[in-house]
């Protein structure tokens, strides 16, 4: 995909991302929240795997990275996701704004 | 052909990104971000990184989607809509969202990159092993070694987190 | 043995023995625990007597002076390089004879309790706390430090508190333990204030140190603390001799601060034969022995004020003393009389030749009152074990039935009544004389007292082992009650015989105030006003106690008032309840409460309720949403960016 | 002697010959994809008799005799049956996912297929993660299965889909595990290297102790990620009507019913390849003349041989042994399958290592 300019696939990512953040910010539902986090996480991948591509293919670096932040991301996940678990049971919500009871 | 190939995936994981993050079923909204993942892995196929395409359908779709999905079996009805946001909340992660969006795209269409004029490498699956166990220069075992612990704690962590207390079980 | 680690073995064996008795008392049979009580205070015992020999026959004498030794020294904290806080061993006289009196009645009172303490709850605590007492006493004397001393002094009185407060079930016990431990500790305040004026002075807290440097009157540091400022017609150094004064009266029960030691006799008896007789009340006579160069070369005025308020509390407490009916808290009073004793006769004592006798004299009384007045105590104690109570009232006729205690209790009577050739005669004809010589008023308040001694001691004998038989109503027999106390019996014995004996040893040799060997004069002509008062008490109690008669009756009614006063020793409980509970209260307490309530508390609230206001108004921007947090977040980073993208580039 | 390569590449060189270059790749890969289909559609019409005369000679029974000779009919009319029912969607359905979700497990499994090397060059794409690829794919498949169970509204088809969600990525643990194994000693990921490893040997003789433990647990793995009897809860009749696709009719369920059998057909072929050589035929060293009849055998029909060898097994266990329960899955798998197959992955290590392996 030489024919594509790097300029684009960051459009790409950078769409993501801010959809992500969007999604972030909007949304009051934790499995949302934790959705929209794996797209930004994506988008960062892209990027890595993006500049790895095409500013320095003679390295691995860019891939290696993203590979760590996949393996984060499931440790992340998998976190997240006992803790919402958790938190279902105590208030049978996954609303975040419902789980306030540590407020003030 | 490959150029078309990518805007058509582009666009397609711009779509299901979108409807991702504006879906009120959740359990569409998982399914639109598997696609969008599932798309974001040809990029990478075209990217001629096949192994991280694989990764990302193993760890992403098999894993991460999937416990995404049981936590939305375990948490909601099948059936019913998440309840709607204000508008005023919408409006103000749109517009912040979006400006955010134009800052960034504005400062890279100003930016020209230089590529590389290097001999490429492949990402073969036996070049990145090498490289991930190598202890030289470039080498990444030590953050390999990093990660392998990271994930045996938040093994153990998501298990203490989630176990039920005994007074629970009662 | 080399000097260091039998020093060591014999500080430490206590603690050790505490440390492994109260961690693991629980899981140790009562009778084991004794066991390792036992042994290690004997090992103590013996350690200490060859301690006491090598000091005084083989290498303690430098041309037949006795000289300082610190075989041990570590230093703990320095604050500068003048002032340290070392621990270490320090060897004098008189803590060689405090480490020998000290070891010895500690030993007997172990074997005592062995049996006295039988099937008690928490026997091996009790244990425990005798070796923590122990370890605390020992420290004490062979402190080379003021500062390791008031350590230990704080000690002494945490392992007193524990040991009278030991029946922690019995509301009474744990009064008495918290009066002994509030009044001594009011008392170490003024030893603490005194610890900080003299090393202050002196710059430096060693006590060989601070001797050398306060004890010469031409010496910088006198001069400076003797004419400095005054307060209240005395010098700094006067001040801080009598506020370190006023630590050991604390714990020395002197007048007014007695009012302890009558009521720590909650504790079991034989803790009070080895604290409130033998030990720990003398701590305040061996701390004043300790500093006496000083009050007696640098500040005599402290040293008078030691000799007045010693000589009222031995009147004082001897008038109460024949007017109680609890046995022990006769032997109580006769305690403080006694401590008294010892502390007028340093008070009266002086420095140089012919003035020294009342130091000697004081350390001699010390050395052989710990021994009759264990002996008393622990005699008290088989007589409670026996009938079990302490009014006189249930008591009489014993003698046949007690019969071991009953003479060893004769002979101890014998010896603090001052009779002769009773060790307590040679002692207290000694400070007779150091008072004739010095101060005639204090003389005579000593011989009168002295009089009284033996007639409330006597009063006590008679009543117990004579006058008439007990209403049989403790339906259990006791005859036998001593066939099987082998464990009380020895110790009352081997008592006996240092009551008995301690007399003479010729105690000018081994100490004097300036650690030389003298010869104590004895003056017959002095002798015989003391022994023909000390016949003429017995005499009286005699003719009252002997049978059962109503002469006491008539003599109390007589003294009427007086006689209501004394036995209610004369209100000074009372007088402190008053002055603490409303005098304190009502002119302190109040306002200070009302103070606190409304200006302090006002203010509080004030700036609180500003707090609160000012942070309602903001509550909102903390909302614990971490969506929110991330937008503003996202918004900041953005327009920080912005700016120094496109503004300050 | 005509190889399957030989042909292949005689179409090809036919079609570039006729057409220009862009419709001629289009036409190949059509026609690529019609043969895989129409051979996945013939092996499952066979699986599904095999299936039914097993179970039948198993209970000393007859099974299908009425259609056609020996009943060998029977599955075709199956087939009009199901392609003759209405196919309707429940009310409270979510309508597009259920509609989505049979396409999704079929459209999964049929992916499966492409690095598959059947013969000796006949390979629709050689790429050098095959193995991986497979895996990967696989694991979508349980997506259908949960937007199924999702989408029928339905809580019998919720808690199946749920337990053949849980029992498929459990098990894909192991199952990953022992082709790893295999993968640790032949050092590729492509389907033709691994094929062409064994020229000299299979894996299951070459690899001995880690290679026939992981071979045995990989069939087992196998047959729990089919959701097949002795595990498959997911669908357990008794409990559950029919599991994720109780909700389904017609067509729809006849797609699920497909997806089923190709699976098996896809775990067994990954199991031949990769355990018993693929295409490679059965030499024994040193039997010159046994080993050059057994060359005569087409490549194809050795992958085949093996391929139904496995579905025979995964038959003969369905009715062996009885269904587990939730609880015991998976214990079974990660109470024991998966710290032994870890163990094994770290023995295959040190044997490829240390040279242990022929």
């Amino acid at each position: 995909m030489e024919q594509v300019p790097l300029l684009h696939v960051l459009i790409l990512s950078t769409t993501i991302f801010f959809l992500g953040m969007y999604g972030f910010f909007a949304r009051r539902n934790m499995l949302m929240i934790l959705m929209s986090i794996e797209l930004i996480l994506n988008s960062v991948n892209i990027n890595f795997l993006a500049f790895n591509h095409y500013l320095y293919p003679h390295q691995l670096e860019g891939l290696f990275f993203s590979m760590f932040i996949i393996t984060v991301a499931a440790g992340e996940v998998a976190v997240a996701i006992a803790i919402i678990i958790n938190l279902y049971r105590r208030f049978n919500t996954v609303d975040i704004e419902d789980t306030n009871t540590m407020k003030y | 052909m490959e150029t078309a190939l990518f805007y058509i995936l582009a666009g397609l994981i711009v779509t299901f990104a979108a409807m991702t993050v504006f879906s009120r079923q959740i359990f569409r909204s998982a399914i639109y971000l598997l696609t969008t993942l599932t798309f974001i892995a040809g990029i990478y196929m075209m990217m001629e990184m096949a192994f991280m395409a694989a990764l990302q359908i193993i760890i992403y779709v098999g894993g991460i989607v999937v416990l995404i999905i049981f936590s939305v079996f375990l948490t909601h009805k099948s059936g019913e809509n998440i309840p709607g946001q204000p508008l005023g909340r919408h409006i103000r992660s749109g517009v912040l969202a979006a400006l955010g969006l134009v800052l960034v795209l504005g400062v890279l269409i100003d930016y020209s990159f230089t590529p590389s004029m290097q001999a490429p490498i492949e990402a073969t699956v036996q070049n990145v092993g090498r490289q991930m166990l190598s202890y030289t220069d470039y080498g990444y075992v030590f953050p390999f070694e990093i990660v392998s612990l990271f994930l045996l704690s938040a093994l153990v962590g998501s298990i203490v987190i989630a176990m039920r207390s005994k007074e629970e079980k009662k | 043995m080399n000097v260091e680690l039998s020093l060591l073995i014999l500080l430490f064996l206590p603690l050790v023995s505490f440390l492994f008795l109260s961690l693991n008392g629980k899981r140790l049979s009562p009778a084991l625990a004794g066991m390792i009580g036992i042994a290690s205070l004997s090992v103590v015992t013996v350690l200490s007597l060859i301690t006491a020999y090598g000091y005084f026959f083989e290498y303690g004498s430098v041309a037949d002076v006795y000289q300082k030794l610190e075989p041990i020294k570590y230093e703990w904290l320095r604050f500068n390089e003048n002032l340290s806080i070392d621990l270490g061993v320090l060897l004098d006289p008189i803590s060689v004879v405090m480490l020998v009196v000290i070891s010895f009645i500690s030993t007997m009172v172990h074997i005592y309790s062995w049996n006295y303490m039988h099937g008690e709850e928490r026997f091996q605590m009790y244990y425990a706390y005798l070796s923590l007492f122990t370890f605390s006493m020992l420290g004490l004397v062979v402190a080379v430090n003021m500062f390791q001393m008031y350590i230990f002094w704080e000690l002494v009185g945490v392992s007193s508190f524990l040991l009278i407060g030991f029946y922690y079930t019995k509301q009474s016990a744990i009064a008495a333990a918290k009066k002994a431990f509030i009044v001594t500790r009011f008392a170490d305040l003024g030893f603490l204030v005194g610890i900080l004026l003299m090393s202050n002075g002196a710059q430096t807290l060693d006590f060989g140190v601070l001797i050398e440097r306060l004890s010469v009157p031409s010496s910088p540091f006198t001069i400076a603390m003797s004419t400095g400022a005054t307060f209240m017609g005395m010098s700094a150094l006067a001040w801080g001799l009598i506020l370190v004064f006023i630590g050991g009266a604390g714990k020395s029960a002197m007048f007014p601060l007695h009012i302890w030691l009558p009521d720590a006799m909650e504790g079991p008896t034989p803790v009070s034969a080895l604290i409130h007789a033998a030990t720990m009340v003398v701590a305040g006579v061996f701390l004043v022995a300790r500093l006496f160069p000083i009050f007696a070369i640098s500040a005599p005025d402290a040293l008078e004020v030691v000799a007045y308020v010693g000589a009222f509390t031995a009147l004082f407490a001897a008038v109460i003393a024949t007017t109680q009916t609890d046995i022990k808290r006769v032997l109580a009073y006769s305690t403080i009389s006694q401590i008294a004793y010892m502390m007028f006769s340093l008070g009266v004592a002086g420095w140089g030749e012919g003035h020294n006798e009342g130091y000697t004299a004081s350390i001699f009384h010390l050395f052989t009152h710990a021994f009759f007045k264990a002996l008393l105590f622990l005699g008290a104690g088989a007589v409670i074990h026996a009938v079990h109570s302490n009014e006189m009232a249930d008591m009489g006729g014993l003698r046949k039935k007690l019969p071991i205690t009953h003479y060893t209790f004769l002979i101890a009577c014998l010896a603090i009544a001052g009779v002769p050739f009773f060790s307590g005669f040679y002692s207290k004809e000694a400070i007779l004389s150091a008072a004739f010589h010095d101060n005639k008023l204090i003389y005579g308040v000593a011989l009168f007292t002295s009089g009284l001694t033996a007639f409330y001691m006597f009063r006590l004998y008679f009543r117990i082992f004579w006058y008439k038989e007990a209403k049989a109503d403790h339906g259990h027999g006791h005859d036998n009650h001593e066939s099987h106390t082998w464990a009380m019996n020895i110790p009352l014995i081997l008592l006996a015989i240092a009551a008995f004996g301690a007399g003479y040893i010729p105690f000018g040799h081994f100490v004097s105030a300036d650690r030389s060997q003298v010869e104590l004069p004895f003056h017959l002509e002095l002798a015989i006003p003391p022994v023909a008062v000390g016949l003429i008490g017995i005499l009286i109690a005699y003719m009252f106690f002997v049978k059962e008669n109503v002469k006491a009756l008539n003599v109390q009614q007589s003294f009427g008032a007086f006689y209501k006063w004394a036995y209610n020793k004369f209100y000074i409980d009372e007088i402190y309840l008053f002055v603490t509970k409303k005098v304190l209260f009502n002119l302190v307490g109040r306002p200070a409460a009302w103070f606190d309530r409304t200006i302090v508390n006002g203010m509080i609230n004030g700036s609180a309720s500003i707090t609160a206001f000012s942070s309602e108004s903001i509550k909102k921007i903390q909302s614990g949403n971490v969506q929110t947090y991330a937008l503003y977040f996202l918004g900041g980073v953005l327009v920080v960016t912005s700016l120094l993208i496109y503004y300050f580039q | 002697m005509i190889k399957l390569a030989d042909i292949v590449q005689w179409i090809h060189q036919w079609l570039t010959d006729v057409l220009p270059a862009f419709w001629a790749t289009i036409a190949a890969n059509a026609l690529a994809g019609i043969a895989i289909l129409s051979l996945v559609l013939v092996c499952v019409i066979i699986c599904v008799y095999m299936e039914r005369k097993v179970a039948a000679f198993m209970q000393l029974r007859l099974g299908p005799m009425r259609v056609g000779k020996w009943g060998s009919l029977q599955v075709l009319a199956d087939v009009i049956k199901l392609l003759l029912k209405e196919s309707f969607v429940p009310t409270r359905a979510d309508k597009i996912l259920f509609v989505v979700a049979p396409v999704l497990v079929l459209t999964v499994s049929l992916m499966a297929l492409a690095p598959v090397s059947f013969s000796d060059g006949v390979q629709m794409w050689d790429m050098n993660i095959g193995v991986l690829y497979i895996t990967a794919i696989s694991s979508l498949g349980v997506i259908g299965v949960l937007m199924a169970g999702w989408a029928s509204n339905n809580k019998f088809s919720l808690v199946g889909a749920m337990r053949a969600g849980a029992q498929i990525i459990s098990y894909e643990l192991s199952a990953a595990l022992s082709i790893l194994a295999i993968i640790a000693m032949t050092g590729t990921l492509s389907m033709n290297e691994l094929v062409q490893s064994q020229a000299d040997g299979w894996w299951i003789f070459k690899g001995h102790i880690p290679a026939v433990i992981a071979f045995v647990f990989y069939v087992i793995a196998a047959t729990a990620e089919c959701n097949r009897a002795p595990f498959d809860l997911a669908e357990a009749e008794q409990e559950l009507t029919a599991g994720y696709h109780t909700e389904y009719s017609g067509m729809q369920f006849g797609m699920f019913y497909l997806t089923e059998y190709i699976n098996m057909i896809v775990v067994s072929i990954i199991a031949s390849t990769l355990f018993l050589g693929g295409w490679q035929p059965f030499h024994i060293y040193g039997f010159t003349a046994f080993n050059q009849v057994m060359d005569y055998i087409p490549q194809f029909f050795w992958l085949m041989g093996k391929v139904f060898f496995i579905i025979f097994l995964m038959m003969w266990f369905r009715w062996t042994f009885p269904r587990l329960r939730i609880d015991q899955l998976l214990k079974l798998e990660w109470k024991y399958l998966m710290p032994i197959s870890l163990v094994n992955l770290i023995i295959a290590a040190l044997c490829t290592v240390m040279g242990w392996h022929f």
